[in-house]
């Protein structure tokens, strides 16, 4: 019984193997892309798959890399962390792919990440995050929590006071940030007069508000995580709070947070990342177009969105300079100090730590659940990622720092 | 009055009763006798529609029976089935109103009138019926029974685990039912005094099947049979 | 401690208390009449917010669209029953798997529908002061809320001649129809109140907590905790134990963390099974 | 032929799976071998289900925490170990074990040692889940080369290292595959013998009716938390090998989604029968594989939730289930024998034989004394201090109105209930605050009221395993058991299942199993009941013989039965004494006849 079942299983996926290599025969370069494209993270996930078939789209209209065309073999993780191991292993085993666009939370990065790295398969990790994920096969096109904070906590604690809260999810994103937060308060001679870090599955948000009101900060830094700390926002306007107390962020905004919110609630936040979709640039303009094109305007465009296709572009860059997709040459290339025309402002790859170095905006929330921008800092350096990956004089660091303390 | 014809019925593909037919005229005791496993029980779950005819039917006052047990007992088949079954999580006075009530009768005034009939039950009107002992709960699966305001009661081994004066008290009402309400009553059990004392005639069955009927006196005459049917 | 503040967290408390037995009624009434562990309540409860979300979306008042989601949670729920739980009952085991597969399916079938993003309604605006501190209204209203819910409920099941039906319905199924009860239906009834009631509450606890797919989940499992430690005596216990734990772990809270708070109320989950291996309730002589 | 093919399914169906594994690891697609090897450490997993719910009876959702503990404990010892001296196997394997098992206990000591029900059991289990998967969320701890980091997960597990040194490498994985299949058919292949030893039978019978293997003298505490710590273990060794296939831990191994993923295996390869899980993993993985493993997103939750209903609706035992079921349908009908018995007669010398012999191994019979025994339920006193002293010799009747408290005084005497106060002594011993397998190995035997018998077992392991629990000697037991056997004129149904056995035919039998014991108190309650007058005029004889050699305490409503015995009577009322002597006398006691006997003609 079980065998015949295993043979028929097995014969099954020869089938779809055989079906697959040869839909792929006349592709020259493939790459892989894993994404939640179903269950909980598929705001995010559809949006970087997206971003990935029409970058790919725009990188084969122009040519493809070094006169080859190419294709995209894609995965569904479904919001499941055993699919990312599974699908990267499929891709490493069974898909010759010559680079991997993945991956939405850090777990999911630190799943995959070694399997790439033991193949030798340049991996770009594409999404907001904690920071500190160093090694030679990864490369980050997403702005890392120091990098959004510095510039942000520069601001609030000069237009709202010196005193911060800090509302944060429990788990590395937010205790990773709130370090961050600690730190960059105190070099602007703040102070954190509070913290709250709450599990996923609050739904309550009293406690935290009574907490706040009892630290009467001028600020709180909130970055909720998930429509239930979407919640927080809420309720805290409905407290009354709002108007006395600022409130900014670093995702706010990086997935469907100002949709969620009620416009009463999302209206005047603050929040800083690497790309807002009312930047005004041509860069911008003709990537809204071909979106616009391609998906509609229903959904406002992410972050992580234009991040995959700052990463499919950095990476064709590459390929094309060096002349090849093979491993080896296109990690030289990468790490040559590329830059590339972004949607959000110039962006260059810095070769030691392969972070990016990139724009950041201030953006305010406005009535119409969109975003104004406040303030645009320039070229922000990932400085933590800087200061502990040097993949040039240590290529063989496989390190995911955390800031002590 | 009553009548079953034909029944033919089992657990799942198992027939346990086979072809049997039986009839209690109104207002009359009707006796069920047998050993252990021959149907009884069986018989009695198929008179009420809860275990369902592969063949046969039963008529209730001349009508002809549906199928769903709830409309049998509407059309006036009261059943106390072996084990009580009462409503544990239920008071006593609930376990009665409940039945009153589904039936379109005041409970209250059912309610009342069983208590006269059963002073045993006032004192714990209002104790769950999980918590009663034994003989008070048959005594409540009784009451109950009653209250749909049966014009046939069955019975199903009433004196199981209940003590003597118990079963005394329940014969005297079973009795005084029967003649002051006319309620006809088909009565299976062991306990050959308890049936004797009140039924005037008695069907006797054996694996499966109706073996005979005979009356009171004849049974108690006749030794042989008694040895022989029901290991007495 | 400062008085206003303490005032301030025990008020709040209650009222997170409160919105976790809304959110668990409905499965006490499934569990504690019926016997059956509605996994899927959470998705009811989902169902239930989504109906009040599309009902305001297409311009029904909020006041209007909770019956509304009330009706179609009960709508769906008497489908379920009719389909899958009627089939089931005295297989508890069973009933937790098939109604986790519905779950799954109504799950999937919402990010079908709806996508993983909805605008949210937002809360009504209001806010009063006790001392430094300020609250929302809407969330302590639902301490008056819980509060007539948990007596509707318990006036219903104990009072009428529903209630009764129902309840020997489910304690005794054969002997109910052998009375003159049509069991099967009643049945479906109460299973349709149960989800109805989970309706009720991912309606009212919209404006607090958005819509999306996974939100009954939490509700679900705290719910189910919440529940199981009542045991038997399902509305008064239900009532007791989301009052401790919930209330209990809100506390936590507010003096340490969420985290803790969670911690406190798995933790005194494990504690109250310990010290009673069969709910609370299970010797309280109580009908409900 | 077909029916021993049918008997020993278990072993060679699994066996020529095996061998079919292993014949085609090699030429596998690598791809496919990586992906089957994750779907046989699920049926590994589910197999640690399947033992402590299909055989042990708890439904435990805490098998994945078991099962990540084992994990990460495992893999933060092979991170350490294997970069130098490779072999992350012998690090990891029983490391993890331990400490699956460890938890297991622990949990497990919680659950049985407080007694509890089947739904909060299984609530807890899921419970501490809940609780590692919230608590791990923040957990960090660096524990030399490992960093367990909170949600970051601990990364850099070695793969399968079967070589030593630091030179070993990894297996590709088509010999990883190979090597996971020799592990987890080596682990069923190990269960299998385990749930077929006479520890498997004690498990089976404490899911079957776990108060009457209590009566039988065993510690099922103990022999359930052994249980669990071996289902735990087993957790453990699929959560290394998931460490050492995935190279990376997460606490999202403690999901909920997770935790109910593993009730679905054991459901759809079949409830107990430890070759089901593989199965069922199995069909899942390659249902989700076929289904989701495209780009185009498939709907594998929306299929796996309507298979999940189905199932449940449709098959009921699973598939494995379903296939034995079929598979009995053409083979004769052991039960068939059920249906010829004839009324039971009792062979008093061979009876009287099995008491002699049992007084020469288990002493002489033992007074039974209560001393001020009180109970109470709330508000109701059923044992209100009675002092009585039960002697051997002749028979002693207890009777008494329905709730006077007879049955409760039984219960009291055996340990089913705990009393609040008093003692009660069997011989010189103080047994008031002992467990009830410590009475009855002490020489207690006690039949409920309703016939508990092993219904699954067949009538001779039914008596089999009451005579275990006393000599714990197979062959000794064999020898009992037949003679019982012979004894109780059941020897043409030895082969049938207990739940074929007409009512009365269970009783006899429990009485039988309460005989293997050799009781030296022997504690009879309303064993007349659905009997036929000439099975009780049997049972008087036995009770009277019984009497010669031990103490016996009956409680009966049948008058006439109890008249039978000649013995001592003793009526209780309201949980108090209320009267004794022996039967004429108390009929003619005006008070009795108040509370108990009536004054009508029906007694």
């Amino acid at each position: 019984m079980k065998n015949t079942l295993k043979d028929v299983l097995g014969r099954l996926s020869l089938t779809s193997v055989i079906a697959l290599a040869s839909s792929a025969a006349f592709a020259d370069v493939k790459v892989g892309a894993i994404f939640d494209l179903t269950g909980g993270l598929n705001i995010y996930g559809i949006q970087q798959n997206n971003a990935l078939n029409l970058a790919i789209k725009n990188v084969n209209a122009a040519g493809g890399v070094n006169g080859e065309t190419v294709t995209v073999v894609g995965y569904d993780a479904q919001s499941e962390l055993s699919k990312y191991t599974q699908f990267a292993q499929t891709s490493v085993l069974r898909d010759g792919i010559s680079a991997m666009f993945a991956g939405l939370t850090s777990s999911s990065r630190e799943a995959i990440r070694p399997i790439f790295r033991e193949a030798n398969i340049p991996y770009f990790y594409s999404s907001l995050y904690e920071g500190g994920a160093c090694d030679r096969q990864t490369f980050v096109t997403g702005s890392s929590a120091s990098q959004q904070l510095n510039v942000l906590m520069n601001w609030a604690v000069e237009t709202y006071g010196p005193k911060i809260y800090i509302m944060a999810p429990d788990y590395n994103f937010g205790t990773i940030s709130g370090h961050w937060i600690h730190k960059f308060a105190a070099d602007n001679g703040a102070e954190v007069v509070g913290e709250d870090y709450l599990a996923l599955s609050v739904t309550d948000y009293a406690p935290t508000i009574q907490k706040i009101q009892a630290a009467s900060p001028d600020v709180v830094v909130a970055l909720p995580v998930g429509a239930a700390q979407t919640g927080f926002l809420e309720q805290f306007a409905a407290a009354g709070l709002k108007d006395t107390i600022g409130v900014v962020s670093t995702n706010y905004g990086s997935g469907n947070q100002q949709v969620v919110v009620s416009p009463q609630a999302g209206e005047g936040l603050v929040s800083a990342m690497g790309y807002f979709p009312s930047v005004e640039s041509d860069a911008n303009a003709a990537f809204k177009a071909a979106w616009e094109a391609e998906y509609g305007s229903d959904t406002p465009i992410v972050a992580g969105a234009v991040d995959v296709w700052n990463a499919v572009h950095l990476w064709a860059a590459a390929v094309n300079k060096a002349g090849t997709a093979d491993t080896e040459e296109v990690i030289a290339a990468l790490e040559s100090g590329l830059t590339f025309e972004a949607p959000n402002g110039t962006v260059t790859l810095e070769p030691g730590s392969h972070h990016l170095r990139q724009d950041v905006y201030i953006a305010r929330g406005n009535a119409n659940s969109g975003f104004d921008i406040v303030q645009t800092f320039e070229d922000s350096a990932p400085t933590y990622e800087n200061e502990m990956c040097d993949l040039i004089e240590n290529p063989d660091l496989a390190e995911h720092f955390i800031p002590e303390g | 009055m009553f009548k079953v014809s034909g029944a033919t019925g089992g657990y799942g593909k198992t027939t346990i009763i086979r072809d049997v037919s039986l009839e209690v005229q109104p207002a009359e005791i009707v006796a069920l006798l047998g050993r252990n496993g021959v149907g009884k029980s069986t018989l009695m779950r198929f008179a009420t529609g809860l275990v369902k005819a592969q063949a046969g039917t039963v008529e209730i006052a001349g009508v002809a029976a549906p199928p769903a047990p709830s409309k049998r007992a509407k059309m006036g088949l009261g059943y106390v089935p072996q084990g009580r079954f009462v409503f544990p999580r239920m008071t006593v006075i609930e376990n009665i109103s409940v039945a009153a009530a589904s039936n379109g009768f005041d409970a209250k005034q059912v309610v009342a009138e069983l208590f006269e009939d059963f002073p045993l039950l006032v004192p714990k009107a209002h104790d769950l019926a999980g918590g009663l002992s034994g003989g008070q709960q048959q005594v409540l699966a009784l009451a109950r029974a009653l209250a749909i305001r049966p014009k046939i009661l069955l019975l199903d081994e009433p004196t199981e685990g209940v003590q003597p004066s118990i079963i005394d008290e329940m014969a005297g009402v079973l009795k005084r039912v029967n003649q002051e309400r006319e309620i006809a009553i088909l009565v299976a059990e062991q306990n050959l005094d308890f049936c004797l004392s009140i039924a005037e005639r008695a069907y006797v069955m054996e694996k499966g099947a109706i073996r005979m009927e005979t009356d009171r006196d004849s049974l108690l005459a006749d030794k042989v049979l008694q040895q022989e049917l029901l290991g007495v | 401690m400062e008085p206003d503040f303490l005032a301030t967290v025990l008020l709040s408390s209650l009222s997170s208390a409160s919105i976790l037995l809304i959110a668990t009624l409905g499965l006490a009434v499934v569990y504690g009449l019926m016997g059956v562990i509605n996994l899927a309540h959470g998705e009811f409860l989902m169902v239930g917010a989504y109906s009040a979300l599309t009902a305001t979306q297409i311009g029904l008042p909020f006041l209007l669209a909770i019956p509304f989601a009330v009706f179609m949670t009960m709508l769906i729920g008497a489908v379920v029953e009719l389909l899958i739980i009627r089939r089931l009952y005295g297989r508890i085991f069973d009933t937790m798997l098939a109604t986790w597969g519905l779950g799954m399916v109504f799950n999937q079938t919402a990010v079908l529908l709806f996508g993983t993003v909805s605008p949210g309604i937002g809360m009504p605006q209001w806010n009063f002061r006790i001392g430094d501190f300020s609250l929302a209204v809407y969330p302590l209203t639902m301490i008056v809320v819980a509060a007539l819910l948990l007596a509707f409920v318990y006036v219903l099941m104990t009072k009428t001649v529903y209630g009764m039906k129902a309840r020997a319905s489910i304690q005794e199924p054969q002997m109910a129809q052998a009375i003159g009860i049509d069991s099967a239906r009643v049945n479906t009834l109460t299973f349709a109140i149960g989800c109805g009631l989970a309706g009720f509450a991912g309606a009212i606890l919209l404006p607090i907590i958005p819509a999306t797919p996974s939100m009954g989940l939490f509700f679900a499992v705290k719910g189910f905790l919440t529940v199981v430690v009542a045991g038997p005596v399902a509305l008064t216990g239900t009532a007791l134990t989301a009052l401790g734990l919930g209330g209990g772990a809100s506390v936590t809270a507010s003096f340490m963390t969420s985290v803790i708070g969670d911690v406190f109320f798995f933790f005194v989950t494990a504690l109250l099974l310990w010290l009673y291996p069969l709910g609370i309730s299970s010797k309280w002589r109580r009908k409900l | 032929m077909f029916e021993k093919l049918y008997k020993s399914s278990g072993l060679i169906f699994p066996a020529l799976a095996t061998i079919a594994a292993l014949a085609v690891s090699g030429s596998l697609d690598a791809y496919l071998a990586f992906v089957a090897t994750s779907w046989i450490i699920f049926g590994l997993l589910g197999l640690s289900l399947d033992v402590i719910w299909g055989r042990g009876g708890l439904l435990s959702l805490a098998q994945t925490a078991f099962y990540g503990l084992g994990g990460y404990f495992g893999a933060v010892v092979a991170i350490n170990m294997a970069p130098t001296y490779g072999m992350s196997l012998v690090w990891a394997l029983p490391c993890s074990a331990l400490f699956g098992a460890l938890i297991a206990a622990a949990l497990g000591y919680v659950i049985f040692y407080a007694r509890m029900g089947a739904l909060q059991s299984t609530i807890l289990s899921y419970t501490l889940t809940l609780l590692l998967w919230s608590v791990t969320q923040t957990f960090k701890l660096d524990v030399g080369a490992a960093t367990i980091g909170g949600d970051n997960g601990l990364s850099g597990i070695p793969g399968f290292v079967l070589g030593f040194g630091e030179e070993a490498k990894k297996l590709k994985p088509n010999a990883a595959f190979a090597l996971v299949v020799c592990i987890s058919a080596a682990v069923y292949f190990v269960t299998y013998w385990l749930m077929r030893s006479n520890f498997g039978k004690i498990v089976d019978c404490i899911r079957i009716d776990i108060q009457k293997t209590e009566l039988l003298g065993y510690d099922i505490r103990k022999v359930q938390v052994l249980n669990f710590a071996y289902s735990g273990a087993v957790a453990g060794i699929a959560g290394a090998l998931f460490a050492l296939w995935a190279n990376y831990l997460n606490p999202s191994i403690f999901s909920v989604q997770e935790a109910l993923l593993v009730p679905i295996y054991v459901l759809v390869g079949g409830l107990g029968t430890l070759a089901g899980p593989f199965l069922g993993a199995l069909i899942i993985g390659g249902l989700s594989f076929w289904l989701g493993g495209g780009a185009a997103g498939g709907q594998t939750t929306l299929i796996l939730g309507t298979v999940l209903i189905l199932l449940v609706l449709f098959l009921q035992n699973g598939v494995l289930g379903a296939l034995g079921s079929l598979w009995r349908r053409f083979m004769p009908d052991p039960n068939n024998a059920a249906r010829l018995t004839g009324a039971v007669q009792i062979d008093t010398e061979v009876l009287e034989d099995i008491l002699v012999e049992a007084e020469k191994t288990a002493g002489p019979a033992k007074n039974l004394s209560t001393d001020e025994a009180f109970k109470r339920f709330g508000g109701v006193i059923p044992v209100n201090k009675v002092s009585r002293d039960f002697t051997p010799g002749e028979p002693h009747s207890l009777i008494g109105p329905n709730g006077a408290g007879k049955s409760s005084f039984l219960k009291t005497c055996v340990g089913l209930y705990r009393p609040e106060g008093g003692t009660i002594s069997l011989g010189d011993e103080d047994i008031t605050k002992a467990p009830v397998f410590a009475r009855v190995r002490s020489g207690m035997g006690m039949k409920n009221q309703k016939p508990q018998v092993f219904g699954e077992k067949t009538v001779r392991e039914n008596l089999w395993i009451a005579a275990y629990a006393r000599t714990k000697d197979s062959a000794k037991s064999d020898a009992i058991s037949a003679q019982i056997l012979g004894m109780l004129g059941l020897g043409a149904q030895s082969g049938v299942q207990a739940s074929a056995l007409s009512h009365g035919q269970q009783q006899w039998l429990d009485i039988g199993m309460v005989l293997c014991l050799a009781p030296r108190v022997v504690l009879l309650d309303e064993p007349a009941a659905g009997m036929t007058n000439e099975e009780t005029r049997e049972l008087s004889v036995l009770v009277r013989t019984l009497a010669k050699h031990t103490t016996v305490v009956v409680v009966e409503h049948d008058m006439e039965f109890v008249r039978t015995l000649e013995g001592h009577v003793t009526v209780l009322h309201q949980g108090k004494l209320f009267a004794e002597g022996d039967i004429k006398t108390l009929r003619a006691n005006d008070a009795v006849l108040d509370i108990y006997l009536g004054r009508g003609e029906h007694v």
